[in-house]
């Protein structure tokens, strides 16, 4: 760490671990509620445990995203952060804001919460992934703006890198395409369509090029690769994201009301969307091979090459397994759609940040990387949280094709109830394995506060 | 590194590919949204059934059903609903009111949310409209959604 | 660094190599078949005890457990379970996306090593 | 990146590398809607041969000339630089190719006004869907092909380019080559063949 302000970046990320494992704890009583129907009702009703579930992981990927624009950015642009004081402000501002929106969640029915921030003035809530009071959703506007604010001009004041611009555009972009949760007309189909632009424009978009730079920035860091490679290939990488992605976006608009051309033209871009990933992870086992020196971080190597690899996984292959119109004619809204939901998130998103925590959080605590044992500890909670990642995927893959064919395919179609009967085997698995997810998350934690050895490596010096 | 792999190749590409493939999402969009009158069944959009909407919205209904595909996979598509029952608001009526306030044991129920008359109307007036959008390929496969 | 010391033949070597390792990842993708048939010529040029040679090898190796990790156990699956049973789906589905992927990622690691002329386990540098 | 196929290989590809990533993934698009289109048309071949008699063949033959005429100039424009370091002279060739890019989407557009005037658009059927998307999705390639000949042709002419630093005008000729290439395609494929 060469910046004093770079240090801001250990608030979000404790934060974000936070959050993390209230994330997790919820998962853990949605997949208990899939197989025990009643399980904490109607205390905690199945809506109100995913919502808290899905909302939390927005807003510790936001933490995240922020702790690491924070870190990233002052060492990129080489000054001091352009407001300290703001960056810590808006830390609490969104930090009570987020706790209060999941405490409101949970404390009082999803009306009550609806009618105390008054929705009715400007109705946003009851949204998937936007059920934020409309209030908090203009909280986050704020956040997101002072945030903007900050790392602009600490950007545009400072050295302007390839990784430092390509980030400011994801965030700008993260941004702006926010702003569409506030346009809720009661068209079902025109609500549906530019629900999208927040949801998909995120997460297949702008997302995807913040996700791109923390990568880059911490490959460039741990395997002493020149700068200049690495950039052309996040602007590749970057740029065939944009092209596959955004009339990608089709895919989602096959069986909403909009238009029959969107089924080729969603299928079409959606059948290159894996062609990113894919490079990604060329990229990344690339930069590791061709490194110019060992890291005595081990685990942030791991973490990077693991984030290239899942995200092909989650994001790619199982994207792509149910992308085409004709299948996603049968696929879509089952558990197919939880699968790659789940493995995409956690493969792209999650371990990217969890690779900017692992390099990061040493440095900030004033060390080249953690010692021997925790690298350990922390390269088995690795191991335990993608395993068990997979795993979840490959039960809630079942469950979906078994749904699919009982529900859909068959020419004696059962119910939804009576098909959800017929997958409990799977729900089992996949809330077993989900509990191996948490304790791999614990040990993550753990990791953070083992004793041990200090890894001496000589080549090192020049790292960070 | 071959010579001639530029960064400032890269980065034209990166930002004339963004820009024009986003284009083309805005004017695929303006298209989309001039012919959506043709499917999303605007002209039975009443009073009632925004009403609905808004009901359907702060009750978070679609944080266990599905919608036209899109919500949480917990619950039974809703999309489709108003067929599914027979084309008979009543019985999406019946099925609210009738769902028991703690729940039915080991199984999976839905809240009982105390609507009034007028709001249970609004509820099957959405689900109605709903039911009507023209959807391609007449999407879900089959009644069970 | 390895590049400034070698010859011509080591060059070219590399340039097999890296082919080899490419025709094996795009059977595995976009161009099955064809590639396997461009692996096949390529491999036909090497000399044994060479990098390319060895990447070749791995290649067809690769490609031919994958070919019958894949269509084999599937077909094998589709047989005793029955095409109408919605649990031969389950399993042939699922298997077959995640060995697949698993094939794909194992080959790009081989191109990736091919490019530094390394074989798949030797020592970096 | 270091490919160390490139390195060796310096005339593997002319122009710069990142631009054949883009023209790789155009081509992807493009030959992905091409077998879709052929596949719906074998599905449904009364109709696509019905409606195909609606297209202005006359047009779209003069179109693909033009293209063929601009895709020379480019190459004119190529070798002027290369060969002889006349930036001047290429830069005139660049106009020239530019403007017969102006030519087709003057025509082009003639074509669409017919379509748009009786009232055709992308939903009125499979046929006219597949017509107009990868018809229109060329046309934008063709303003994005001008608008890159533009930029290079500017360049050029400020002196930019020499004989031996020209590849800029090579990426951009291997892309205006690409668009020229997916509307031969796409002109028998859609208009001709039945």
């Amino acid at each position: 760490m060469k910046y004093q302000s770079q240090s801001i970046a250990k608030l979000y990320f404790i934060a974000a671990i936070g959050l993390f494992v209230g994330q997790i704890l919820f998962g853990v009583t949605l997949g208990l509620q899939y197989v025990i129907g009643d399980f904490l009702f109607p205390e905690i009703p199945f809506n109100v445990a995913r919502m808290v579930h899905t909302n939390l992981l927005i807003v510790w990927l936001l933490f995240g995203f922020m702790g690491s624009a924070y870190y990233l950015v002052p060492e990129e642009s080489e000054r001091e952060l352009y407001a300290p004081w703001l960056a810590k402000l808006m830390f609490w501002i969104f930090l009570i804001a987020g706790a209060l929106t999941i405490l409101g969640y949970l404390m009082v029915p999803y009306a009550t919460l609806a009618e105390i921030t008054m929705n009715d003035l400007l109705p946003t809530m009851g949204r998937e992934f936007l059920e934020q009071p409309t209030i908090t959703k203009i909280g986050i506007v704020i956040v997101a703006l002072a945030f903007l604010f900050n790392i602009g001009m600490t950007i545009l004041t400072g050295r302007k890198t390839v990784i430092s611009l390509v980030l400011l555009t994801g965030l700008i972009g993260l941004a702006v395409f926010f702003l569409f949760s506030f346009y809720n007309p009661d068209n079902v189909v025109m609500d549906k369509y530019f629900w999208w632009f927040v949801v998909h424009l995120w997460v297949e978009g702008v997302w995807e090029l913040i996700m791109a730079a923390m990568l880059a920035y911490v490959l460039i860091k741990v395997t002493g690769v020149d700068r200049e490679v690495i950039e052309k290939w996040l602007y590749i990488i970057i740029a065939m994201a944009l092209i596959s992605g955004l009339i990608g976006t089709g895919h989602h608009f096959f069986w909403i009301g909009a238009p029959d051309y969107w089924q080729w033209l969603g299928s079409i871009f959606s059948a290159i969307e894996p062609i990113p990933f894919f490079m990604m992870t060329l990229f990344a086992f690339n930069v590791v091979n061709k490194r110019r020196r060992d890291h005595p971080n081990k685990a942030a190597v791991l973490w990077a090459l693991g984030t290239a690899v899942m995200a092909f996984l989650g994001a790619g292959v199982w994207g792509f397994l149910h992308t085409l119109a004709p299948v996603n004619f049968y696929t879509h809204g089952t558990q197919i759609t939880a699968a790659h939901g789940h493995m995409a998130f956690y493969g792209a998103y999650v371990m990217v940040i969890l690779t900017m925590i692992s390099y990061s959080m040493p440095l900030m605590r004033g060390k080249q990387a953690g010692n021997a044992r925790a690298q350990v500890i922390e390269m088995w909670s690795f191991w335990l949280m993608t395993v068990a990642m997979v795993f979840i995927t490959l039960f809630l893959t079942g469950a979906g094709i078994l749904q699919v064919y009982l529900q859909r395919y068959s020419d004696t179609p059962l119910g939804f109830m009576a098909t959800q009967d017929k997958l409990e085997i799977f729900y089992w698995a996949r809330e077993g394995a989900g509990v191996i997810f948490l304790i791999g998350l614990f040990l993550y934690i753990y990791s953070f506060f083992a004793k041990g050895e200090d890894v001496v490596m000589p080549e090192a010096a020049v790292a960070s | 590194m071959r010579e001639t792999f530029t960064k400032g190749m890269a980065r034209n590409i990166y930002y004339g590919g963004g820009v024009f493939f986003f284009l083309v999402l805005i004017g695929l969009t303006v298209d989309t949204v001039r012919g959506l009158p043709k499917t999303d069944n605007s002209q039975n959009l009443t009073e009632e059934v925004a009403a609905g909407k808004r009901l359907w919205e702060i009750n978070n209904c679609i944080g266990c059903h599905t919608l036209l595909g899109e919500g949480a996979y917990f619950a039974p598509e809703l999309g489709n609903v108003y067929t599914r029952f027979g084309e008979s608001t009543d019985a999406i009526k019946g099925f609210i009111m009738s769902r028991p306030k703690d729940g039915i044991p080991g199984r999976r129920s839905m809240p009982q949310f105390n609507f009034t008359p007028d709001e249970l109307e609004e509820i099957a007036q959405f689900l109605k409209y709903v039911d009507g959008i023209k959807v391609a390929r007449d999407w879900p496969p089959n009644k069970e959604g | 660094m390895m590049k400034s010391e070698t010859s011509k033949n080591n060059e070219q070597q590399l340039k097999n190599a890296s082919n080899a390792a490419l025709a094996s990842l795009l059977n595995l993708t976009i161009l099955p078949v064809i590639s396997f048939i461009a692996l096949l010529f390529i491999y036909k040029k090497t000399q044994p005890g060479n990098i390319d040679h060895y990447h070749a090898v791995l290649g067809i190796k690769i490609n031919i457990t994958a070919a019958l990790a894949l269509f084999l156990v599937s077909t094998l699956m589709i047989v005793l379970g029955g095409f109408h049973s919605p649990w031969t789906w389950v399993y042939v589905i699922t298997y077959f996306t995640i060995v697949h992927t698993i094939f794909i990622v194992f080959a790009i690691w081989a191109l990736v090593r091919s490019w530094s002329g390394d074989k798949l386990r030797s020592k970096h540098n | 990146m270091n490919t160390a196929i490139i390195e060796q290989e310096p005339k593997l590809l002319p122009g710069d590398l990142a631009i054949w990533f883009f023209i790789f993934m155009e081509l992807l698009v493009f030959g992905i809607a091409f077998i879709s289109y052929a596949v719906v048309r074998v599905q449904n071949e009364d109709m696509f041969n019905q409606f195909q008699l609606t297209l202005n063949t006359e047009l779209g033959a003069i179109n693909t000339i033009v293209l063929i005429t601009s895709s020379y100039f480019v190459v004119r424009a190529v070798h002027t630089i290369k060969n002889h370091g006349d930036y001047i002279g290429c830069s005139h060739w660049l106009y020239a190719a530019i403007a017969g890019g102006g030519v087709f989407l003057v025509l082009k557009s003639f074509e669409y006004y017919d379509k748009f005037s009786a009232g055709i658009s992308l939903s009125t059927n499979t046929f006219y869907m597949f017509y107009l998307s990868l018809t229109m999705f060329h046309f934008l390639h063709v303003i994005l092909g001008m608008i890159i000949l533009l930029a290079i042709a500017i360049k050029a002419q400020r002196g930019g380019y020499s004989a031996s630093n020209h590849i800029g005008v090579e990426s951009g000729a291997s892309y205006w080559h690409m668009v020229d290439l997916v509307w031969i395609i796409l002109f028998p494929l859609v208009y001709v063949m039945r």
